[in-house]
C-alpha cells in the first residue's frame, strides 16, 4: 500500500532535481503567501467582486499584463537558464532532458503565453477607448476569453512539477510527439494546454473584431480609425481563420495520443508531415498575430511623438490588409526541406518574399512620417524608434530564410534562432514594452519613470544586439537549434559565451524595468489630465484611469486624429459636453467565466492523466455553465445620472 | 547622438560579414566544398549583398531623420506633410524589383538542385558514375548502407570525391534531417516517405555533419563524418571494408535499432532485412508476425526519376 | 448587390432579431464564427483527403461506403434544412405555434440523422472492424464525420433550451435572435454535409 | 428601396414558402445529379470530380442565400466579407494540403 502511494507520487510529482524542488517549495510559498495576505486583510471578498468576476475590458486587460509579465518572468528564466547551459562547451548545468524541456517551454510559454495576452491585454485597454465605446461586444466572452486563457497557461505551467514538462518543442513534431516515442504526461499538457487557451483566443479574435466593426463612435468611419484599432482589427481576422485550424491540429494529436487515432503516427498510414503542416498552417499567420498589434503601436507612438499624423495612411491600412491576406499562404516556409517538389517550394518561396513589400511600405512610412516632424525621445518613442533597424534586420533575415535553396543550409541552424529573436523580440517585445509604457498611465494614474524607463531601454536594446547578432555567425558556422551541449573546438565556444553574456543583460534590462513599475507606483507622477503624451486619439479625452464608463457622454467626431484636431482648434471640446448625462447601461460581473474555466482546468487536468473520472465530470462542469449562463437574462444594470456626475465632477469634467 | 551609434552596430557587424569570411573557413555554410553548397553559397552571397542594399537605405534615412529632426527646436517641422503618392508608389516599386531579382535565382537554384551535380573525378571513365547511399536516421545515430558495395557503416560514410553521391534518406522513428553544411544544405528523414539528396565534394578531405531536426534525448550527439577520398582510395575503403570488418548480425542490425547513441563502425556485410527500410512500427508489425503494409506518402515525388515506394517495402528502383 | 449590402443601416424594416443592439452585435458575432468554423472544417476536409488511401491493409472507402444509408442520411439532413427554414419564416410571421412546430419537426429530423450515422458508425465498427485506430483513412474518417455528427447533436440540445425559452417567453427579440441564429448553424451544418457526401462518400465511389 | 428589404417585406406576408421549397427541391436535385454523375457514369475521374465539386459548391450557395439570408443584417457587408475570407483560408488548407501531401490522389 505504502509502496504503490510512493510510486504514485513518485510519478506524479516530478522528483530528482533541486531546481524543481526549489521550484515547488516556492509555489507552496507563494500560494500560502497569498492566502494569508488576503485573509488577514479580509480581501477575498474585493478580490472576486473587482477582478475575479469583472467583466470590465480595462481590469481584465490589466490582468492579461499582470499574467503575461509572470509568464515573460518565467520564460526569461528558461532563456537563461539555458543561455548558463550553452556559454561553454560539454556542460553539465542542465541535462538533456532537462534542457529539452526548458526550451519547450520557452518557446511555446514565449509565443503564447507572453506575447499573445500581452497583446491581448494591451488592446483590451486601448481599442474600446480609441473607438469611444463603453466596452467590447461581448463582455461575458471577453472574461471568459481572458479566464480560458490563465487556465491553459496555468495547466501548462503545472506541468514543471506534476507529471513532467513537454519536450518536443514548442512545435511539437510528430511523430516524436507522439505516443509511440514520447510516453508520459508531458506533452498531453502541451496541447491541453495550448488548446484550452486557444479556444479563449479564438473567441477574443471575434469580439475585437465585432466590437471594432460595430461600436465605433458616431463619425468613425473605418478609414477614420487610429491605426492601433486598424491593427487589431486585421489581427482578429486572422486570428479568427488560423486559429480553428490548430484547434483542428492540437485535437487530433490529442486523439492520436489518447485514444489511439492514426493521424501522426508512424504506424497504419500516419502522416507525420501533415502535423507539421497542419502546425504551421497556424504557426505562420501567428507570428503576424503577434507583430501587427505592435504595428498599431508603434504607428500611434511614432506619430504621437514625432507630432505629425502618420504618413501615408490609407496605404499603411491596405498593406496589413495585403499581409493578413498573404500570411494564409506561406506556411510552407518552414518545411522546405521536407521533400517537396519544386513547383512547391517555388511557390512558397515568392509567395513569402511577398511579404516584404507591405512590410517595407509601413517601414518607410513610419520613416516618413519621422521626417519633417518634432521628434521628442520619451521612453515609448525610444522602443518604436529602435524596432526600425533592428526588425528590419530580422525582416531580411526572414528573406533570407525565404528562398528555398538558401533555406537548406539555414534551417534549424541558429541563424535560424536569431532571425525569429529578431522579429519576436525587437518587433513583437519592443512594441508591447513600448505600449506598456505608452499607456500605463491610462492604465493606472501615474507615469513609469522616464529615466528607469531609459536606463532598462539601452541595457535590454544594446544587450539584445550582443544576444542576437552572433547568433546568425554560429548558424552559419553549422550549430543547430535545440542542442543542450556541443563539443570544443569548432570555433563556437567564444560566439556562445557572448550571447550568454547578452542574454544577461537583457535579464538586467528587464530587473530594471520591474522595479520602475514598483517605484514609479509609489512615487510615479500623477497623471491629473488625462492625457500626459499631448496624445492624438479617443482615449486621452477620458481620463486616468478611465471610469467604469469610459465616456460619459459618446464622442462625436468628425476628423482622424480627433484630439490633435480639437487642440488645432479645428473641432469643439471632445472632453466636456453641456448636454446632460443619462444613465449608463453597463453588463453586470459574473461569476461564470471564473468558475467555467476552473471545470475547463479540471477536465484538461483529468486528461493529461487520462483519469476519465476526472476529466468528463469537468466537462460537465463547463457544460452545464454554458447552459446556466443561457438562461440568465438580466445581465445589465444602469450607473445613474448622480454617480456619473460625481465621477466626472472628481475629475474636472462637469461642465 | 549616442542612441544613432549603439543602433547602427548591428547593421556594421552584418555589413562585415561578407569580409570576415575571406579569412575563416569555420563558417561552414561560406565554405563550400562541393557543387551543390556552392550554388547554396551562390544565391547566400547574392541575397547579402541584396539585403545589405535594403538595410543600408533604411539605416541611412533613419540617421538622417533622427538627426535631423531629433533637436528640440529643429527648422523644417511641417505637420502636414502627411502622404506623398509618388514617394509611396517609388518604395512599392523597389522592393518589388529587389524580390523579383531574388526569386528568379531562387527558382532556379531549387529546379537545378534536383538534377545531379556533375562529375568533376578524373579519370574521364568515372564520368557519368554515381553512387547510391541508403541513410536511415535511428535515435540517435545514422546509418549508411552501400546497396551496390553490399556494406553498412555508422555515423560516417566514406564517399569518392568528384563523383555525384546520392543519399537516399530514410527515418527509422523520429524525424532528423541529413545535413552536410559544407557539402550543401539538408533534408529531413522520415518514417513514411524515401527522401534524396544529391551531394558531391570537390576535393578528399573529412566533412562534419549533423542531425538538425530535434529528435531527443540524444539528438546533440547524432553527428557522423562524410569523409571523401579519391576514386581509387575509395576503392581500397570498401575492399578493406568487406575483408576486414566484421558481418552485420540480425540481431546486431535490431540492436542499433535501439535508442541508444553509438560509435562510428563498419560492417562488411548486412542482414536481408535491412534492405527494407523498415520503420518502427513496420519493424514490430514484422516481430509480432502480422503484416508490414503501411502507406507511404503516395505523389510526393521529388522528381520523375525518383519513383516512391508506394508499398513501403524495399524494392528500390536506379536510375 | 453591393449597395444593397451596404445601404441597410435603416433599421425599422428588418427583422425584430435586429432590433436592438445587441441582437445586432450577436448575429455578425455568430456569422464570424460560422466563417471560422469553415476553416475548422476545411482542415479537418485537408486531412482526411490526404489520409484517405492511407488504409493501411483495412478497408478502404470502396469496402465500406453503402449508398442506401447515405443517402437516407442526406436526405433527412436535407429535409430538416428545409423545415428550419420554415420555422425562420414562421419567425418572420411572428408566428410562435409556427416557428414552435418546424423547430420541433427540425430536431426529430435531426435526431434521425444522428441515429442513422450512429447506426453507420455501429456497423463499420462491428461488422468490418473498422475503428478510430486501425487506419489514418479511418481515423481521419470518423473524426470528420463525428465532428460533423456532435455538432448536429449540440445543435439538437440547442434548439431544445431555445424551445424551452420561447414557450416561456414567446417571440421577443431576444428570442427571436436566439431562434434565428440557431437556423443559421442549421444551416451550416447542412452546408458541411453537402460537402462530406462530394468528398467522402462520392469520391470514395469515384475512386 | 434595396432588394433586400423587399425580399424581407415578402417573406414576412406572403403565404407560400416558395424560396424554401425551391431551395429544397434544386439541393435535392443537385445531391441526386451529383450521385448519378459519380455513380452511374464512368467519367474519367478527374472529371467526375471537378463536376461534382462544382456542384457541391452550387448548393452550399443554394442554402447560403436561400436559406441563410446572407446578404441580410444592418450592415450585411461585413458578413459577406467575413464568410468570404472563410471561403479562401478554407480553400488554402484543403487545397495547399492535397497540393504539399498528396497531389495526385
Ligand atoms: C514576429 C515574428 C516573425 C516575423 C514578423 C517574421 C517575419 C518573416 N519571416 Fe519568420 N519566423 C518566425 C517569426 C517571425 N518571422 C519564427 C518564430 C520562426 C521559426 C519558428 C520555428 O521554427 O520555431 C520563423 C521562421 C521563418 C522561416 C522558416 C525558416 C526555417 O525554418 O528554415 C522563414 C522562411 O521563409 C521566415 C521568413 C520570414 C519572412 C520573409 C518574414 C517577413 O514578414 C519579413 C518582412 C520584413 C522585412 C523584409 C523588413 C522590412 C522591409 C523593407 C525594408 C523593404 C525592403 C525589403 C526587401 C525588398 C527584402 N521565417
Ligand atoms: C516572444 C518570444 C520569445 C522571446 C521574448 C524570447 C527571448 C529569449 N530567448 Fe527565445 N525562443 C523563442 C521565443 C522567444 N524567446 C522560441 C519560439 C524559441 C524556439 C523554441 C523551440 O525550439 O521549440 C526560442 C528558443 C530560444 C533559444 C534556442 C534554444 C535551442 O534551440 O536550443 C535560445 C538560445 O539561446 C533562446 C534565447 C532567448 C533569450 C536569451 C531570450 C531573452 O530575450 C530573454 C530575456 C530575459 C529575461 C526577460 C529574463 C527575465 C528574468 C529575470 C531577469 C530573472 C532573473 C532571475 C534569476 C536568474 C533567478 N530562445
Ligand atoms: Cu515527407 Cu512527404
Ligand atoms: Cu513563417
Amino acid at each position: 500500500m505504502i509502496e504503490s502511494i510512493k510510486s504514485f507520487l513518485g510519478y506524479f510529482f516530478v522528483t530528482g532535481d533541486p531546481m524543481i524542488y526549489g521550484a515547488d517549495a516556492s509555489i507552496a510559498l507563494a500560494s500560502i503567501g497569498i492566502v494569508v495576505v488576503l485573509t488577514y486583510f479580509k480581501k477575498w471578498k474585493w478580490l472576486w467582486e473587482e477582478w475575479l468576476t469583472t467583466v470590465d475590458h480595462k481590469r481584465i486587460g490589466i490582468m492579461y499584463i499582470i499574467a503575461a509579465l509572470l509568464m515573460l518572468f518565467r520564460g526569461g528564466v528558461d532563456a537563461l537558464m539555458m543561455r548558463t547551459q550553452l556559454t561553454l562547451p560539454n556542460l553539465h548545468f542542465l541535462n538533456s532532458e532537462h534542457y529539452n524541456q526548458v526550451f519547450t517551454t520557452h518557446g511555446t510559454i514565449m509565443i503564447i503565453f507572453v506575447a499573445m495576452p500581452f497583446i491581448f491585454g494591451l488592446m483590451n485597454i486601448a481599442v474600446p477607448l480609441q473607438i469611444g465605446a463603453r466596452d467590447v461586444a461581448f463582455p461575458f466572452l471577453n472574461a471568459l476569453s481572458f479566464w480560458l486563457f490563465f487556465a491553459g497557461a496555468m495547466l501548462f505551467n503545472l506541468s514543471f512539477v506534476i507529471g513532467g514538462s513537454p519536450d518536443a518543442g514548442w512545435s511539437g513534431y510528430a511523430p516524436f510527439a507522439g505516443a509511440e516515442l514520447n510516453p508520459g504526461v508531458g506533452q498531453n499538457y502541451y496541447v491541453l494546454g495550448v488548446q484550452i487557451s486557444g479556444i479563449g483566443s479564438l473567441a477574443t479574435g471575434i469580439n475585437f473584431l465585432v466590437t471594432i466593426i460595430k461600436m465605433r463612435a458616431p463619425g468613425m468611419t473605418l478609414f477614420k480609425m487610429p491605426m492601433f484599432t486598424w491593427s487589431i482589427l486585421i489581427t482578429s481576422v486572422i486570428v479568427v481563420f488560423a486559429f480553428p485550424a490548430f484547434t483542428v491540429a492540437l485535437a487530433l494529436m490529442t486523439i492520436d495520443r489518447l485514444f489511439g487515432a492514426h493521424f501522426f503516427t508512424i504506424a497504419a498510414g500516419g502522416s507525420p508531415m501533415l502535423w507539421a503542416n497542419l502546425f504551421w498552417f497556424w504557426g505562420h499567420p501567428e507570428v503576424y498575430i503577434v507583430l501587427l498589434p505592435v504595428f498599431g503601436i508603434f504607428s500611434e507612438v511614432i506619430a504621437t511623438f514625432a507630432h505629425k499624423t502618420l504618413f501615408g495612411y490609407a496605404v499603411m491600412v491596405w498593406s496589413m490588409v495585403a499581409i493578413s491576406v498573404l500570411s494564409f499562404i506561406t506556411w510552407l516556409h518552414h518545411f522546405f526541406t521536407m521533400g517537396n517538389t519544386a513547383p512547391v517550394n517555388a511557390f512558397f518561396s515568392v509567395s513569402t518574399m511577398l511579404i516584404a513589400i507591405p512590410t517595407g511600405v509601413k517601414i518607410f512610412n513610419w520613416l516618413f512620417t519621422l521626417n519633417k516632424g518634432r521628434i521628442e525621445f520619451t521612453t515609448p518613442m525610444l522602443w518604436a524608434l529602435a524596432f526600425i533597424p533592428n526588425f528590419t534586420i530580422g525582416g531580411i533575415t526572414g528573406v533570407m530564410l525565404a528562398m528555398a535553396p538558401a533555406d537548406y543550409q539555414y534551417h534549424n541552424s541558429y541563424f535560424l534562432v536569431a532571425h525569429f529573436h529578431s522579429t519576436l523580440i525587437a518587433g513583437t517585445v519592443f512594441g508591447i514594452f513600448c505600449g506598456l509604457h505608452y499607456w500605463w498611465p491610462k492604465m493606472f494614474g501615474y507615469l513609469l519613470d522616464e529615466r528607469k524607463g531609459k536606463w532598462s531601454f539601452w541595457i535590454f536594446m544594446i544587450s539584445f544586439n550582443i544576444c542576437f547578432m552572433p547568433m546568425y555567425f554560429l548558424g552559419l558556422m553549422g550549430m543547430t537549434r535545440r542542442m543542450y551541449t556541443y563539443p570544443a573546438g569548432l570555433g563556437w565556444t567564444p560566439i556562445n559565451i557572448v550571447i550568454t553574456i547578452g542574454a544577461f543583460g537583457m535579464g538586467l534590462g528587464f530587473i530594471i524595468m520591474a522595479w520602475n513599475i514598483i517605484w514609479s507606483a509609489i512615487h510615479g507622477k500623477r497623471d491629473t489630465t488625462g492625457d500626459p503624451w499631448g496624445g492624438r486619439t479617443l482615449e486621452w479625452t477620458t481620463s486616468s484611469p478611465a471610469p467604469e464608463y469610459n465616456f460619459a457622454h459618446i464622442p462625436e467626431i468628425s476628423t482622424r486624429d480627433p484630439l490633435a484636431a480639437m487642440k488645432e482648434g479645428k473641432t469643439g471640446d471632445l472632453r466636456k459636453s453641456s448636454k446632460p448625462y443619462e444613465p449608463i447601461h453597463m453588463p453586470n460581473n459574473s461569476g461564470i467565466p471564473v468558475i467555467m474555466s476552473g471545470f475547463m482546468f479540471i477536465a484538461g487536468f483529468g486528461f493529461v492523466f487520462e483519469w476519465y473520472w476526472m476529466g468528463i465530470p469537468g466537462l460537465i462542469g463547463v457544460v452545464a455553465c454554458m447552459i446556466a449562463r443561457s438562461f440568465v437574462y438580466n445581465d445589465h444594470h444602469y450607473i445613474p445620472v448622480d454617480e456619473i456626475e460625481k465621477t466626472e465632477a472628481a475629475t474636472g469634467r462637469l461642465s | 547622438m549616442k542612441n544613432l551609434i549603439t543602433m547602427i552596430k548591428p547593421a556594421i557587424l552584418l555589413l562585415a560579414l561578407p569580409l570576415i569570411t575571406g579569412c575563416s573557413d569555420k563558417i561552414a555554410v561560406l565554405n563550400p566544398q562541393g557543387p551543390v553548397a556552392r550554388s547554396q553559397y551562390h544565391l547566400i552571397i547574392w541575397s547579402l549583398i541584396m539585403m545589405s542594399l535594403v538595410l543600408a537605405i533604411v539605416l541611412i534615412l533613419f540617421v538622417y531623420v533622427l538627426a535631423r529632426y531629433g533637436r528640440k527646436n529643429s527648422k523644417g517641422f511641417d505637420p502636414n506633410d502627411t502622404g506623398n503618392r509618388k514617394l509611396e508608389i517609388v518604395w512599392m516599386i523597389i522592393p518589388v524589383i529587389i524580390c523579383v531579382l531574388l526569386a528568379v535565382p531562387t527558382v532556379q537554384t531549387l529546379y537545378a538542385l534536383n538534377h545531379p551535380p556533375k562529375a568533376t573525378a578524373t579519370p574521364a571513365k568515372l564520368a557519368g558514375k554515381t553512387l547510391t547511399i541508403d541513410v536511415t536516421s535511428v535515435q540517435w545515430k545514422w546509418l549508411f548502407r552501400y546497396p551496390d558495395q553490399k556494406i553498412e557503416t555508422v555515423n560516417y560514410a566514406v564517399i569518392p570525391a568528384g563523383t555525384p553521391v546520392k543519399f537516399r534518406l530514410h527515418a527509422y522513428d523520429a524525424m532528423n534531417a541529413f545535413w552536410v553544411p559544407e557539402l550543401g544544405g539538408q533534408q529531413y528523414t522520415m518514417t513514411d516517405m524515401p527522401m534524396k539528396l544529391w551531394l558531391q565534394a570537390d576535393k578528399p578531405g573529412n566533412y562534419d555533419g549533423r542531425s538538425s531536426n530535434y529528435s531527443g534525448r540524444g539528438f546533440a550527439h547524432m553527428t557522423f563524418t562524410i569523409m571523401a577520398r579519391n576514386a581509387t582510395d575509395f576503392d581500397n575503403w570498401v575492399n578493406d571494408v568487406k575483408q576486414n570488418k566484421p558481418a552485420l548480425s540480425l540481431n546486431g542490425y535490431k540492436k542499433l535499432l535501439q535508442p541508444d547513441t553509438v560509435k562510428p563502425q563498419a560492417f562488411s556485410s548486412y542482414p536481408k532485412l535491412a534492405e527494407k527500410d523498415l520503420n518502427k512500427a513496420q519493424m514490430q508489425a514484422l516481430e509480432a508476425g502480422k503484416s508490414t503494409k503501411n502507406d507511404s506518402m503516395q505523389g510526393m515525388k521529388m522528381d520523375k526519376n525518383m519513383d516512391m515506394d508506394h508499398n513501403g517495402k524495399g524494392g528500390h528502383h536506379d536510375d | 448587390m453591393m449597395d444593397s449590402l451596404l445601404s441597410q443601416k435603416n433599421k425599422s424594416t428588418l427583422p425584430l432579431e435586429y432590433s436592438t443592439e445587441e441582437g445586432d452585435l450577436r448575429i455578425v458575432g455568430f456569422w464570424i464564427f460560422l466563417a471560422a468554423e469553415l476553416v475548422l472544417f476545411g482542415t479537418l476536409f485537408g486531412t482526411y483527403l490526404v489520409l484517405q488511401s492511407h488504409t493501411a491493409g483495412g478497408p478502404n472507402a470502396h469496402d465500406l461506403f453503402e449508398i442506401g444509408p447515405v443517402m437516407a442520411e442526406t436526405i433527412v439532413l436535407l429535409v430538416s434544412s428545409f423545415t428550419c427554414g420554415l420555422s425562420t419564416m414562421e419567425l418572420r410571421r411572428h408566428n410562435n405555434k409556427g416557428l414552435i412546430g418546424w423547430l420541433i419537426i427540425t430536431i426529430l429530423l435531426g435526431l434521425v440523422f444522428v441515429g442513422l450515422e450512429a447506426n453507420e458508425f455501429y456497423t463499420y465498427a462491428a461488422h468490418e472492424g473498422a475503428t478510430l485506430s486501425t487506419s489514418a483513412f479511418l481515423s481521419g474518417f470518423f473524426i470528420l464525420l463525428g465532428t460533423h455528427g456532435c455538432h448536429v447533436s449540440l445543435g439538437i440540445v440547442w434548439i431544445i433550451g431555445i424551445l424551452l425559452q420561447l414557450r416561456k417567453r414567446g417571440i421577443t427579440p431576444v428570442t427571436a435572435r436566439k431562434a434565428f441564429m440557431v437556423g443559421l448553424y442549421w444551416h451550416f451544418l447542412d452546408v458541411v454535409w453537402i460537402f462530406i457526401f462530394t468528398a467522402v462518400y462520392l469520391t470514395g465511389w469515384v475512386i | 428601396m434595396s432588394e433586400n428589404q423587399n425580399q424581407v417585406m415578402k417573406q414576412e406576408h406572403a403565404g407560400f414558402p416558395w424560396k424554401q421549397v425551391i431551395g429544397l427541391v434544386l439541393s435535392l436535385a443537385l445531391t441526386f445529379l451529383a450521385l448519378w454523375i459519380a455513380v452511374g457514369l464512368s467519367l474519367p475521374v478527374h472529371v467526375t470530380l471537378t463536376i461534382i465539386v462544382g456542384l457541391a459548391i452550387f448548393q452550399a450557395f443554394i442554402q447560403l442565400f436561400m436559406f441563410m439570408h446572407v446578404t441580410e443584417g444592418t450592415e450585411p457587408v461585413h458578413q459577406v466579407i467575413g464568410i468570404l475570407f472563410g471561403i479562401y483560408v478554407a480553400f488554402a488548407v484543403v487545397a495547399g494540403t492535397i497540393w504539399i501531401l498528396a497531389y495526385t490522389i
